[in-house]
């Protein structure tokens, strides 16, 4: 694929380019990520948003390398990530972090909280005992949990919203650039999620990071997203500034998934959904467009050609031999 | 499902082979020279020499190993230097004997571990429950020729209900053939039930706590579908896995039991060529048995796959 | 309302024993609901919502003791013999769960699962209830209906799955049906497609349904009324629209606030409830919500509030300090 | 600002949500009769006792007497000296062979578990090639071969355990590996030495620990009957099993003569079981799995 269309003025801090991968099960291989290219500013939130299966986690493992892509490349602050082996790769892992889906299993039943957050400083080289317990102290604090009560503890002793505290304790305490979110709330409840979510907001500016947010949830990825990248079986369909691509979708997927979202108002009378199928399995995604399927706009040029992101709007591309605007 | 057999079969070549090339390799480890052990100590230096020639002992282990596969293959497995039967005789000879047993045993653990097990699942938790898994424990720990002297003992001496030792062909006489059997069967299934009770009553209490048995309950059907077909259909494929690894254990205890019983099965055999020394027996009722129970858990593997639809029809 | 009740739930306590002490999982809880009327109940996890599905349909664990009357189509289901509420079951009450995954037996065909319903219940032979099933699945939208029958659930996808449970939920034209969270595992698309059927197959049925979820948007839509469940309580019951617009109990408020809307310009932060979920091994002496709550007061500690009657007719909360609003949603 | 005042502040903190498993009078009847066993056997040559191997052919099969606690065996042995230092060697081989297999059969099965690919392949198959062999019948054969020693035995009771200890050890690590808070340890750039060190192991030491107990007791199990079968502890040394072995034949005459070691290996191997069972159900998380 030619230059990448989402360009981003500023310096980008990220760049993936042509990311392909794919992973057999049995006999077949699972076409989780098809040839995506994206960028992420500095200081900026990409919301990265999708049904399940649509490989979004997939794409952020493959981006911090932990799972190996078939072809294409991630650049970190000019380094190609995916050209880094052993040791090399291995240093640039402080300056990259990543958070979970469930707070209670990204933590090690068997070790007190204090060892786990110290731990990136000890693989980090922090040798003085009493720097490191300053720093997780710190770290605990900024995340709004009280040191004292919380490190000499085992992680079952607390609730999924605290736990999630301690997670984002560990990704800040090596005060990383990058973090990647794997849907950070999608396992807490509605009350603690907004806890969480004013957490990361806060923490963002206190840290001067950038985010990767992945999520299923559309309400929760434009609450915290600058811009929103919308993804269908391992391919990207839109990408565009939060606000404006809800207003105005030009991919009929985003549609479709904005018009679903169930809003919490009597008065808004749900849309007879249209039967539009089920999403085909990524080990036989359909040719050309992966969405022609359940598409109401899908004719022979979407069968025959793979749609290639261009701009739609000012800052916004997408994918689609029909878009909406 | 054929390619699910087909990677089975091709997996199974190399593992029985390098079962085959691990029963020569243990024959190499005898101390001294096996033909030493075959003249015994008058043997002269020269007549030992001869031996070690015409057995092909002198040549490289290789060679030895591809020569001795090639007559395997072709069902020779050696000739037994003491009583001069071939190996293939012996043993086709006593399986019989061995089969039964372990059929029997078999079938006396399921009879009594089956019905134990749902039973104990139904009230997991009550004193029956706890009675029954405490028996069960104990009765893991009792080995096999503790039981077989215990039986005999109340059995055969004491209560001189049936023979301590003897064998009857079925042939012969069947009612007097499963006389003999009653005890040497009853000890093997002692050590097994408890195993497969244990195995299917932790399966069947974590189905009973599935959705699809509230939703079965939900669906007002009668509480022994629920628990026959609802729960045990799922929950008996972990007893095919455990039956087929038991079955090692029970090769095992055949070993013990047709000694003490004096029943003349491969057991016997096996011991007896370890008593005389007589090796090229030994490395052959080996290699048999050890192809056997590799066949066996081959089985037991598509017994597996033919009861599990999720295996049966692969993908979602 | 129309007529008697179909439902009437009257004083249910459930207690669970725990490792950590007895659970009270549902708190004296009084419900009604009439034939043809969809109840949404909403709570986050652990507020007893679930417990309550299964009290009604008397399908608690073994271990749980359940006290109070739950009177179905003029019987009391606690005090009918087990052979009774057996038959009563699927014909009467039918059932939906959450996770499609593990609803359907894993290695029994759709096809079985279907028809032993149907034969249990009504006088069907095997190639009659052969039929129903087929009809039945075509009625919730699954596509070739035949060859799925001789298919086992884990060659449908989610979705599906779920619709072959909605079939043999309705199989039995049963007069209630019970969803507990019927969408929460599934896709939004997905999920949208779901209630859509729910919705429709109930107005065609006149089937009463309760619809269990934690999210406030799935019962904004598809709901007659609302009860709002917090700590094994009901702290507030109304009409739809009144629950939305006119709420009384601020944790109502506050869970509608601390939802992220599609509508809201990004960043905008929300307005988190402070505090930890109940734990209900440890039942406070007053308002479980107290330690969380903006308007609380010193009487909310001291003592539980009674559910009163709102000023609008079948609105009723339990809150010593309601919000007194009368449109929109306060902070 | 956000709301971010404490919320762990309130005095009461969750007590320990672990389930309390109360391990029961059975359990600690199980550890006192095992620290017992042990230390009769570990002080068997301090012991005030008659010699095992001292053959008084007059008193052949004598009662319980003052001089012999348990009376004679069939050759005018003292049947108590020849329990105690039979428990020695029934419990050298029932604790020493499963370290073997917990050690190395462990080891391989915590990397097969955590590198997969073609290295858990090549350990995996080769494990089932030793599986492919009935446990007792590749033990004969091997002792028949190498010749009988209680060094040899072992060694190869040791080996014939490495397959059951990767399996378990492997099962547990492929479920670890795949908890989000391994990915965790890796997304920090821990070695792979240090993820197993620090976060695989702690969390297998416990069920292997578990099964350790389980294999002494069958070891000790398939250690007599090897013996009983006179192919194991070679004579005059004399293990629970040979004992029982002896004393088959007078069955009639003396029944005491078996059954003193039976009793004796019964509560050994029981208390094994039982104390690994418990540990073993106190790491899997599924109800009744006891």
């Amino acid at each position: 694929m030619h230059g990448n269309p989402t360009i981003v003025a500023r310096d980008p801090l990220l760049k993936v380019e042509n990311l392909v991968v794919e992973y057999p099960i049995g006999a077949r291989t699972v076409h989780a990520v098809s040839d995506v290219s994206l960028e992420i500013a500095r200081g900026e939130t990409l919301g990265l948003v999708g049904e399940s299966g649509c490989g979004k986690s997939t794409l952020g493992r493959a981006v911090l390398q932990l799972r190996r892509a078939k072809s294409g490349r991630v650049l970190f602050d000019g380094a190609d990530l995916t050209a880094l082996q052993g040791d090399a790769l291995r240093k640039m892992r402080h300056r990259v972090q990543l958070i979970f889906q469930d707070p209670i299993a990204s933590l090690n039943p068997r070790r007190r909280i204090g060892d786990i957050i110290a731990e990136p400083l000890v693989i980090a080289g922090v040798k003085d005992a009493k720097k490191r317990r300053e720093l997780v102290c710190e770290t605990l604090s900024a995340v709004g949990l009280d040191p004292a009560l919380v490190v000499g503890r085992l992680p079952h002793e607390f609730s999924g919203g605290q736990c999630q505290r301690i997670c984002i304790a560990r990704a800040l305490v090596l005060n990383p650039e990058f973090i990647i979110c794997d849907e950070p709330v999608s396992a807490l409840d509605v009350s603690i999620r907004a806890q969480i979510l004013n957490l990361l907001e806060e923490m963002k500016q206190r840290f001067a990071l950038t985010l990767l947010f992945i999520a299923h949830d559309l309400a929760v990825v434009k609450a915290v997203s600058d811009r929103v990248a919308v993804m269908y079986l391992g391919r990207l369909c839109e990408v565009g500034p939060s606000a404006q691509l809800f207003d105005k979708p030009a991919h009929p997927y985003t549609a479709l998934l904005i018009e679903a979202i169930p809003v919490p108002d009597p008065d808004v009378r749900p849309a007879e959904s249209v039967a539009v199928g089920e999403p085909p399995s990524p080990m036989a995604p359909p040719s050309g467009c992966r969405f022609r399927t359940r598409c109401p706009r899908a004719d022979a040029k979407c069968a025959a050609e793979v749609p290639e992101l261009r701009p739609v709007a000012s800052g916004q591309y997408v994918a689609c031999h029909h878009p909406l605007i | 499902m054929l390619g699910f057999v087909a990677r089975r079969l091709l997996y199974l070549l190399p593992v029985l082979l390098a079962v085959s090339l691990l029963t020569f390799l243990i024959a190499s480890l005898l101390p001294g020279d096996l033909a030493y052990v075959i003249l015994g100590d008058q043997a002269t230096p020269d007549k030992v020499a001869a031996l070690r020639h015409d057995m092909g002992l002198d040549q490289p282990i290789w060679w030895r190993y591809l020569g001795w596969l090639g007559h395997v293959l072709v069902g020779d497995f050696g000739r037994s230097f003491r009583t001069g039967q071939t190996v293939l005789q012996a043993v086709t000879e006593r399986l019989p004997v061995s089969f039964e047993l372990m059929l029997l045993a078999e079938l006396g653990a399921l009879i009594i571990g089956i019905p134990l097990a749902i039973a104990c699942a139904v009230r997991a938790g009550s004193a029956f429950d706890r009675f029954v898994t405490g028996t069960a424990f104990s009765m893991l720990s009792v080995p096999a020729f503790l039981s077989a002297i215990l039986l005999i003992y109340f059995f055969a001496v004491e209560l001189r209900w049936l023979p301590a030792t003897g064998y009857v062909p079925f042939s012969e006489d069947p009612l007097g053939n499963l006389r003999c059997f009653v005890l040497p069967a009853l000890t093997l299934a002692l050590g097994e039930w408890p195993v497969l009770m244990r195995v299917l009553r932790s399966d069947m209490i974590a189905t009973l706590q599935e959705d699809y048995i509230a939703m079965a309950r939900a669906k007002g059907l009668k509480p022994s579908r629920i628990l026959l077909v609802h729960a045990l259909k799922p929950s008996s494929l972990t007893l095919v896995t455990v039956t087929g690894i038991n079955i090692g254990r029970l090769m095992g205890g055949t070993v013990i039991v047709e000694s003490i019983f004096a029943l003349p099965g491969i057991g016997r055999l096996l011991l007896g060529s370890i008593y005389t020394r007589d090796l090229i027996i030994l490395q052959g009722v080996v290699l048999c048995v050890a192809a056997g129970y590799v066949l066996l858990n081959f089985i037991v593997d598509m017994l597996y796959a033919v009861l599990d639809p999720r295996i049966r029809h692969g993908h979602a | 309302m129309s007529g008697p009740a179909l439902l009437t739930i009257e004083d249910v306590v459930v207690e669970l024993p725990t490792p950590r002490g007895n659970l009270r999982a549902v708190d004296h809880v009084d419900l009604s609901l009439g034939a043809g009327r969809t109840l949404g109940i909403v709570g986050e996890s652990g507020c007893g919502k679930t417990m309550l599905s299964r009290a009604i349909l008397q399908l608690l664990p073994k271990k749980a003791k359940l006290s109070g009357r739950v009177i179905f189509d003029g019987q009391d289901l606690v005090r009918l013999n087990a052979e009774a509420l057996r038959r009563l079951r699927a014909r009467g009450i039918a059932v939906v769960f959450q996770d499609p995954m593990t609803s359907l037996n894993p290695v029994l065909t759709i096809g079985t699962q279907l028809v032993e319903t149907l034969q249990e219940h009504l006088e069907l032979d095997a190639a009659a209830a052969r039929r129903r099933s087929a009809e039945l699945l075509a009625a919730v939208g699954i596509p070739a209906p035949e060859q799925r029958l001789s298919q086992y659930p884990h060659q449908l996808s989610g979705g599906m799955r779920q619709r072959v449970a909605i079939a043999i939920a309705l199989s039995c034209e049963p007069k209630l049906l019970i969803a507990d969270e019927p969408t929460t595992a599934l896709d939004v698309t997905i999920q949208a497609q779901i209630l859509d059927l729910l919705a429709r197959e109930q107005r065609r049925r006149h089937m009463a349904m309760i619809l269990i979820t934690h999210d406030l948007g799935v019962v904004a839509g598809r709901a007659d009324e609302v009860a709002v469940m917090y700590a094994g309580r009901v702290v507030e019951r109304a009409p739809t629209p009144a629950l939305f617009k006119n709420m009384h109990m601020p944790y109502t408020a506050a869970l509608l606030a601390a939802i992220p809307k599609i509508e809201a310009a990004p960043h905008t932060p929300l307005a988190a409830i402070p505090g930890r979920p109940p734990d209900q091994t440890r039942p406070l002496k007053g308002c479980s919500f107290a330690p969380r709550c903006r308007n609380v007061g010193d009487q909310c500690l001291r003592s539980k509030p009674a559910l009163t009657t709102a000023e609008t007719e079948g609105h009723c909360y339990a809150c010593f300090h309601p919000l007194k609003i009368s449109a929109g949603v306060s902070a | 600002m956000a709301t971010l005042e404490l919320d762990i502040a309130e005095d009461v903190v969750v007590s320990p949500a672990r389930r309390s498993r109360k391990l029961g009078l059975l359990f600690w009847a199980a550890i006192g009769w095992l620290v017992f066993v042990l230390l009769v056997a570990i002080l068997a040559p301090v012991l005030p006792l008659p010699s095992p191997t001292d053959m008084d052919m007059l008193e052949r099969r004598g009662p319980i007497s003052a001089l012999h606690w348990l009376g004679t065996d069939a050759l005018g042995r003292d049947e108590f000296a020849r329990l105690i230092f039979g428990a020695r060697i029934s419990l050298t081989v029932g604790l020493f062979a499963p370290i073997i297999g917990l050690v190395i059969g462990g080891a391989l099965g915590l990397l097969a578990g955590y590198f997969r690919g073609r290295f858990e392949s090549f350990v995996v198959g080769s494990m089932d090639v030793l599986l492919a062999f009935p446990p007792l019948i590749l033990a004969l054969a091997v002792t028949a071969y190498l010749g009988q020693s209680i060094l040899n035995l072992t060694c190869i009771l040791g080996v014939l355990g490495i397959p059951a200890f990767m399996r378990v050890a492997r099962a547990s690590t492929l479920t670890l590996a795949r908890r989000e808070f391994v990915i965790a340890a890796q997304a920090l750039g821990a070695t792979h030495a240090r993820i197993i060190i620090r976060e695989l192991l702690p969390n297998v030491a416990l069920p292997l620990l578990a099964f350790f107990l389980l294999g002494v007791a069958v070891t000790i199990v398939v250690e007599g009957a090897l013996s009983f079968l006179g192919l194991g502890v070679p004579p005059p040394i004399s293990s629970w099993g040979s004992m029982i072995g002896e004393g088959r034949e007078s069955l009639e005459v003396a029944p005491m003569l078996a059954f003193i070691p039976a009793i004796a290996m019964f509560l050994t191997v029981l208390s094994f079981n039982l104390v690994g069972d418990t540990l073993r159900a106190l790491t899997d998380p599924r109800q009744g799995a006891l």
